[in-house]
């Protein structure tokens, strides 16, 4: 009797640690989809938001286990962690000239991507002022921008002033820093011009 | 065999019922769309040249009686029949996309390759408004290592006092053009700023000319009319 | 002497072993990494070019190789064969919902992705129908269908008769043959009916 009722706790404890790696492997996978569709650094509190936790610990070791996992795996893709606690699963970078061919689709069609162009550069920026270069147009690329996540608004007074997001600097490897962005790409492009020139 | 004569248009179908008051009293007038009938029957009439007064009147009184029975319908409190409502159907559930990354092929090239086209159309067409209305750089962009910057502002203010002063030999005016003429934009902005602080201490007076919008800088015990000045 | 020999012969054929299989990774991972910047099928044909082999039966083994490699991980990712030898790497359909707001792209919201589902379950078939059936917003809804080439309309007399694409079939691994797509969504259906009735 004493026997059968050990095995019955013994039975019960291993189904209910088989649960707990389930559970542990469901968030895993989850962590690694979000990262996967975001194609971006995720931040340890977007992370928190998908697996709909308040534990900032908690996410922290599971993105680093998943980390580990990548590294032994030794495939294709690696996961790294960035400045800030960032994190972003990336194609390896010896890898990239080979596949390159393959990547065909814009970011953004020709319009909307001057748009961005013009309001990056020219940021914090009035939509007036953004509608009034590129045409009534812009209006239509402005929601697109935004939708997308490349460009926020905020009302001041009557106005809206347009900047660049987080993501936007992430796509085009720019610094998060606003001055240290703009000055970023004045160089870029002050070097493109001068050499146009020459 | 004698010729089959033909039927008149408007004994065939639709306008038929229009012509069987047998047929009329059974059914159900919520059916018969009169404007119809008759907007067709006119269009028929004309298209095939068959004009007959007669049958007009008919089409006329019936539609009259047609409209009455709805009429008399109503006052009995009958309500017109709904809509008729759309089959039903299976609606699956909603299809949500597989999401695939994908990586997208604008870089940074791209980007700065259409700001080029922009920033030229921007001078194009409105010349007037940026020169009137420069966007600033943020200050973190004139002054990059701000503490350092500050540190040596004491220094820097001598060095531009000292220039100023051999430009004009000691004592005179200058104009604040001429001082930063060939200058890149971010040192004439700093050096405005100097300025600003020269003036500060009183070690410089300023002021502007407000038609040609020209900064005059006065260094030294220079006497300077009243009226030349609008700003300072 | 000869036991030197013996040994060396060992040591070589080691060596040799060793380097056929980091060859493998190595082509296992450019495999991995087309498929993962592509973000749509690629056939046998694009995927021989980025190994740079002709051989599609070399390719197709290799694929397969990776297929089962991702079946066995049970990660977020999952990589499907589809139609005429065409394979895709994507998300498990079941984690979407969790991690959909990450997506910066615009994606399709609800109504039109059941505007989508109906019209490819009765395709082909009358845009009148589907209005009737979805209610006038579903214009809009077709609209963006049309922009984003899942659907296409034909005019058939005074009317406009509706059918999805083929790449609404590769978008979701469904057979091109319009028979086999409908059994294949059908069976889709059913399993989120029972899993939202549980």
């Amino acid at each position: 009797m004493q026997k059968a009722k050990e095995q019955l706790l013994k039975l019960d404890e291993n189904s209910k640690r088989k649960q707990a790696v389930e559970k542990t492997q469901k968030e895993l996978a989850l962590v690694e989809a979000a990262l996967y569709v975001a194609g971006r650094p995720l931040d340890l509190k977007e992370l928190c938001s998908v697996l709909k936790t308040r534990s900032k610990n908690k996410t922290r070791t599971l993105v680093r286990t998943l980390m580990k996992e990548y590294a032994n795996r030794n495939t294709a893709l690696e996961l790294l962690e960035l400045k800030d606690e960032r994190y972003v699963l990336q194609l390896k970078a010896e890898l990239t000239l080979h596949v390159k061919k393959l990547v065909k689709r814009p970011l953004l069609s020709m319009g909307p991507l001057k748009t961005l162009a013009y309001i990056a550069y020219r940021q914090p920026v009035s939509q007036k002022r953004v509608t009034e270069m590129r045409g009534h147009h812009s209006y239509g690329h402005i929601k697109q921008l935004k939708e997308m996540s490349l460009v926020i608004g905020e009302r001041k007074g009557r106005s809206t002033l347009l900047r660049t997001t987080g993501y936007f600097a992430d796509y085009f490897g720019l610094s998060h820093e606003r001055s240290i962005m703009k000055r970023q790409l004045k160089k870029v492009f002050e070097k493109k011009i001068m050499s146009n020139e020459k | 065999m004698s010729a089959v004569i033909k039927k008149p248009f408007y004994l065939c179908p639709p306008w038929n019922i229009l012509f069987e008051f047998h047929k009329l009293e059974r059914l159900t007038p919520w059916n018969i769309n009169i404007a119809y009938l008759l907007r067709s029957f006119l269009e028929e009439m004309e298209k095939t040249g068959q004009v007959d007064f007669r049958a007009s009147g008919v089409a006329l009184d019936s539609s009259a009686l047609i409209y009455l029975m709805k009429s008399k319908l109503l006052l009995k409190l009958e309500e017109p029949p709904s809509p008729p409502k759309p089959p039903k159907d299976f609606i699956p559930p909603p299809l949500y996309l597989p999401l695939r990354h994908e990586l997208t092929s604008t870089t940074i090239k791209h980007l700065l390759e259409v700001l080029d086209d922009v920033l030229k159309t921007e001078k194009l067409f409105r010349p007037e408004r940026l020169v009137s209305k420069p966007v600033l750089p943020t200050p973190s962009e004139i002054l990059p290592q701000l503490d350092q910057y500050l540190m040596e502002i004491e220094l820097q203010m001598e060095k531009l006092h000292a220039v100023l002063s051999q430009k004009v030999k000691g004592t005179g005016i200058i104009q604040f053009s001429t001082l930063v003429k060939g200058m890149e934009r971010l040192e004439a902005i700093r050096t405005f700023i100097l300025l600003l602080f020269l003036a500060q201490y009183s070690r410089v007076h300023l002021w502007q000319d407000e038609n040609s919008e020209e900064i005059y800088i006065a260094i030294g015990e220079v006497s300077i009319a009243e009226s030349e000045r609008t700003a300072t």
